[in-house]
């Protein structure tokens, strides 16, 4: 366990920069400044902006990974002119995009055209408040993590209608119906697959689930499970072979078609935002978090940040595998990717969760000499 | 099936609303008919003497008529004729194809688009290539095309 | 509701508008709308020499140029009484059957963009340019070639061609495979492409509909058997059809198509490489390619007694059954000259295979019909 | 109060109109002896009109300076998404251009569907008549800052096609355009140099 965790580094930052700044004021205003409310307070919003700016360039890398390894798929190179290999190309096409004017069409509705991009904008960030990404480097620590983080990632349906309905677009309208109806048809998957997950950790808490993975990581047991849950995630995530709506083929592009300048950046980090949750969720709950297994020289685990580092990587080779499918399947009609989450998904996730009933059975039993793993 | 044969059978048939059966190069014939009996002649070639493709309508301006021909293909003797007819120029009509064979109704529209010949019947004749309001139709002979003087255009755009 | 699609609109692939009536989710009717594109190639011909024409012919179909190209030439020297000779013949139908498998990996690129396949788009995009750059080896450009002339070609290959076009054609049998694995073995793609866009042979034929679209639906009508022009006589291939009548029909016939391209192209490079002669005919008229009448001497424009004659041909062209009527009055212009698109009846046949599937259904099925606005409109 | 402030407007002058303030430029107004706003005249509604226009050319100045400037520069032109629209010929090479051989996405060109998010209007193609004032409103669809690139002869003056009846003979006719493309049609490498120089022009002239 290593001992710096984000909230003591944002604590001492908000300390050392209170102690400097209640210097130069007199002796009452100064206790109440360095008091600890005061410090928590501080403490919070350095701790918020830590997580936006971290979670912001994150997203941006991992843009960057999408489209180097989109490119190496295609045998081209993707954007290698800006920066070195590209790393800057999206921070030029950030700023470019919100330079650019926003133009709202005279018949779309005014404020859910303005407050559809920004709300699941907001929506999505939200959730990296408490996704732990190591051990102590957590937002907050509630019981139930793991169905608020499934429940904020569900929101988005709702704002990508409002946003769809608000454009007053034929294209965007139809859009917005395939999104919410995919979205809501895959939450049953996802929910089973994890209910698997919980039923084997005993715990909804993200971190006790990671521990739990300790002695072996839950894509062994739960294999369906995680095949359950990366299909479902694909589909919420909006992805090939789900991106219907923003099927370029048909609907121009989809939901967002009326929207550009700083919106449309808005819709697209918050796409991939999703994505990097997506990828941080199935990282663990199936791929053991940040720990490694026992087998691994400790060497490779031993250094300052070893398991942020290890996250990461696996947090991006799983979204390399979203870029894969992404780069070798063609799109699925509404109707086959309904028909695929009710009639394929749901018993195949309802089977994983007998699986993990029967896998939590057998540490019961004696004969395998197993001690009962339910920790929470 | 060869020319003469072809020539007989339409005589036997049509009398002298058959102008005559020419030769062309690397066809069946050319079979000139009077516009009168067009749907006539049409059903007879495609129920009769089975040529159901419909290859090619098309009209040429020939300033003192009108010639509209139309380009027939037949699966069993694997070869084409070519069907045409002379309308006056101040009132080209004939009978549309479209009854006969569905796939005259884009050739038939260009032609009226182009070449200005009317067909009755059609379902939908309207321009097919040229937006809707066009005055002219381009490839009429009277129509002259130049080089453009360097204009200035005024495009109002709702 | 009515939805228009295009005419900017990435399922089109080109100028058109194709208006949708649908009902949720279901197309109840549609009505293709062309002319974006019209650029008025028939009435510019009127006034152009007939190998001035052949620079039109390039851009009328952008992606099969020298198809039309080809297709010109046939009717242009019936009309004016020239034969050329067997070697320029060999080359026209290489340069054709190139052309065709050109044309097939275009659309094989534009087709699986339309499914949300992205690398398949690229690796077409990438063979296609090994077939744009034999062209440019020869006939000096990618897209618009101006290569063949009136009684011939206007040059032999250069040496060492052969060897090369073999190679690229060996790569190319093996790319076949790959994108056979890439597709037929997805189901996701089985299932968004089987059944769809049926149209039974009568109802192609009572349409018009040429090409692919026709012999996938178990037509053995392929004009290049059934009325052989140029030396496709003398050449062994077989008809690519199908029989299921639907979009993976069309992929199956463009597939099997391009393997037969390829065994042509192999026929035609063994010939060329055992007779080597003239690819240009010795008896040309004078005037045939002349410039243009310098200002204030139209006397020069006056019509002579030169021949007259009417020609007509078609050819089989990547996208159907191509025609063009030339009537040559005995000027130095062609009096008449009008073109038979194959697209434009494949998409005006979209009235009779499109309704009654859904929005998602038409970018398939509109891309397996190989479209190209150029041609359509002309 | 009232005695500070000029007489307020007589019964026969017309009162001063708050669009003119607005017009005037920001140091004739701010100058000693000419009021700066004639309150009694002033409502909310023409209030903000005039702080608006102050606070944006005050904004403009800012934004003139060298520090935001180059940085917005350096994104716009790095970034330029062209529209997906094929119009002709020369749309051939343009999605060949963004073919494994060429690549354009090296350069940040990305295509995009909706005119909406894109910067970069590439006229691939012969623009008909019947065409044209649907170029015009995907142009005006645009947000700006936009540009339009005539690719290829057509696009620049009509090409083969220039003496055809229904052919607009040259896009300038119809919509502002920065750089012309040479060409029937141009190879890619002519297109990316196009949007190369185009890039060039951007840095130069700014955005």
């Amino acid at each position: 366990m290593s001992s710096a965790s984000l909230f003591s580094v944002s604590d001492t930052i908000a300390a050392w920069l209170l102690a400097h700044i209640a210097y130069v004021f007199p002796p009452p205003v100064k206790g109440w400044l360095t008091s600890g409310d005061v410090v928590l307070g501080l403490t919070a919003l350095i701790f918020s902006a830590i997580l936006l700016g971290a979670s912001m360039i994150n997203v941006i890398v991992l843009i960057w990974w999408e489209r180097k390894l989109l490119g190496r798929f295609m045998d081209r190179r993707g954007a290698m002119h800006v920066g070195f290999a590209g790393l800057l190309q999206n921070f030029a096409d950030g700023l470019k995009l919100f330079r650019k004017d926003t133009v709202r069409p005279t018949q779309a509705d005014e404020l859910g055209f303005w407050l559809s991009p920004t709300a699941y904008l907001v929506t999505s960030l939200v959730i990296f408040a408490i996704l732990p990404i190591s051990t102590g480097w957590n937002g907050g620590s509630l019981p139930l993590t793991l169905l608020l983080a499934l429940v904020i990632f569900s929101f988005a349906p709702l704002f990508i209608f409002l946003g769809a309905w608000a454009s007053n677009n034929k294209y965007a309208l139809i859009g917005g119906m395939r999104s919410a109806a995919q979205m809501i048809a895959y939450e049953v998957p996802i929910l089973l697959a994890v209910v698997a997950v919980v039923v084997l950790a005993g715990s909804f808490d993200l971190t006790t689930i990671v521990m739990e993975q300790r002695n072996y990581w839950f894509w062994a047991p739960l294999f369906l499970a995680l095949i359950v849950f990366l299909t479902g995630m694909l589909a919420e995530m909006e992805r090939i072979p789900f991106d219907l709506p923003e099927a370029e083929a048909e609907l121009v592009e989809g939901w967002n078609t009326e929207y550009g300048g700083m919106l449309f950046a808005f819709f697209m980090l918050a796409d991939y935002v999703r994505y990097l949750v997506g990828s941080i969720l199935v990282v663990l709950l199936f791929l053991g978090g940040w720990t490694l297994p026992s087998y691994v020289p400790s060497v490779l685990t031993s250094f300052p940040l070893a398991g942020i580092v290890w996250f990461m990587v696996k947090v991006y080779l799983v979204f390399g595998v979203f870029v894969w499918v992404r780069a070798s399947l063609p799109r699925m009609r509404t109707d086959q990717l309904l028909r695929l989450g009710w009639m394929r998904m749901v018993p195949l996730a309802l089977l994983s969760v007998i699986l993990a009933a029967l896998v939590v059975a057998a540490h019961c039993l004696p004969v395998l000499g197993c001690v009962p793993s339910m920790g929470g | 099936m060869k020319r003469d044969e072809l020539a007989a059978s339409l005589t036997a048939r049509f009398g002298d609303r058959i102008l005559g059966v020419d030769a062309f190069p690397g066809l069946l014939g050319r079979v000139r008919f009077d516009s009168t009996i067009a749907l006539e002649l049409f059903r007879a070639f495609r129920d009769d003497l089975k040529f159901v493709h419909l290859t090619m309508v098309g009209a040429t301006d020939w300033v003192d008529h009108r010639e509209v021909f139309y380009v027939l293909w037949s699966d069993a003797d694997l070869v084409y004729v070519l069907l045409s007819t002379n309308l006056p120029p101040d009132a080209p009509t004939i009978a549309s194809a479209v009854p006969i064979w569905p796939s005259a109704n884009a050739h038939e529209r260009e032609a009226w688009d182009l070449v200005g010949v009317r067909f009755e019947g059609h379902p939908d004749l309207r321009r097919i290539f040229m937006p809707e309001g066009y005055a002219y139709h381009p490839l009429l002979r009277s129509f002259k095309i130049h080089e453009p003087e360097d204009l200035e255009v005024k495009v109002r755009s709702d | 509701m009515w939805v228009n699609m295009g005419p900017q609109h990435p399922m089109t692939h080109g100028l058109w508008n194709l208006r949708v009536r649908i009902e949720g989710e279901i197309i109840k009717d549609v009505d293709p709308e062309m002319g974006f594109l019209h650029r008025g190639i028939e009435k510019i011909s009127e006034d152009r020499h007939y190998n001035e024409i052949i620079t039109l012919m390039d851009r009328t179909c952008y992606v099969a140029g020298l198809s039309w190209e080809h297709l010109f030439i046939i009717a242009a020297e019936e009309a004016l009484h020239i034969v050329p000779p067997e070697r320029a013949e060999y080359i026209r139908v290489l340069s054709a059957e190139l052309q065709r498998i050109g044309s097939h990996l275009m659309w094989y690129a534009a087709f699986v963009q339309d499914l949300g396949l992205t690398t398949p788009f690229l690796y077409g995009m990438r063979d296609r340019d090994l077939i744009l750059d034999l062209f440019q080896t020869y006939t000096g450009g990618r897209l618009t070639y101006e290569y063949m002339r009136v009684g011939g070609v206007r040059n032999d290959l250069p040496l060492g061609f052969t060897a090369r076009c073999r190679q690229v054609v060996d790569w190319l049998m093996d790319r076949f495979v790959e994108y056979d694995r890439l597709c037929l073995s997805s189901t996701i793609f089985r299932e968004r492409c089987d059944g769809l866009g049926l149209l039974s042979a009568e109802d192609a034929i009572a349409y018009g509909v040429t090409g692919p679209m026709l012999r996938s639906a178990g037509s053995r009508r392929d004009l290049r058997k059934d009325r052989p022009y140029s030396v496709y006589g003398q050449l062994q291939f077989d008809v690519a059809t199908a029989n299921t009548a639907d979009v993976t029909g069309r992929y199956l016939v463009r597939m099997e198509e391009m393997r037969q391209a390829v065994k042509i192209i192999r026929q035609c490079l063994d010939w060329l490489d055992d007779n080597p002669g003239p690819v240009m005919a010795s008896q040309l008229p004078r005037w045939l390619g002349a410039p243009y009448a310098p200002v204030g001497n139209e006397a020069y424009l006056l019509k002579r007694n030169y021949p007259t004659g009417l020609g007509f041909s078609m050819v089989e062209e990547p996208h159907g059954e191509a025609g063009a009527y030339i009537v040559n009055d005995g000027g130095e212009h062609p009096y008449r000259v009008k073109f038979r698109s194959p697209v434009l009846i494949n998409i005006w046949a979209a009235k009779r295979y499109l309704p009654g599937y859904r929005v998602a259904d038409i970018p398939p099925i509109m891309g397996s019909v190989d479209v190209c606005v150029g041609e359509c409109d002309r | 109060m009232s005695g500070q402030v000029p007489a307020a407007p007589k019964a026969g002058n017309p009162p001063a109109a708050p669009a003119q303030i607005a017009d005037m430029p920001l140091e004739v107004i701010g100058q000693p002896g000419v009021p700066f706003v004639e309150i009694e005249t002033l409502r909310a509604r023409e209030f903000i009109p005039a702080a608006k226009e102050a606070l944006s050319s005050l904004l403009k100045e800012q934004a003139e300076g060298k520090l935001i400037r180059p940085v917005f520069n350096w994104a716009g032109r790095n970034s330029l998404f062209p529209l997906h629209w094929g119009l002709a010929c020369c749309a051939i090479e343009f999605a060949a251009a963004f073919g494994a051989r060429w690549d354009a996405e090296r350069f940040g060109v990305v295509p995009r569907s909706s005119p909406r998010q894109c910067d970069l209007l590439i006229v691939n193609g012969t623009v008909t008549w019947k065409v044209a004032h649907k170029l015009i409103t995907l142009y005006e669809q645009m947000p700006e800052p936009k540009w339009a690139i005539a690719m290829g002869n057509c696009a620049t003056g009509g090409g083969p096609f220039r003496t055809a009846y229904s052919v607009v003979p040259g896009v300038d006719k119809l919509i502002p355009v920065d750089v012309y493309i040479a060409g029937c049609p141009p190879r890619p490498e002519n297109m990316l140099d196009g949007i190369l120089r185009l890039e060039q022009l951007i840095k130069e002239r700014g955005a």
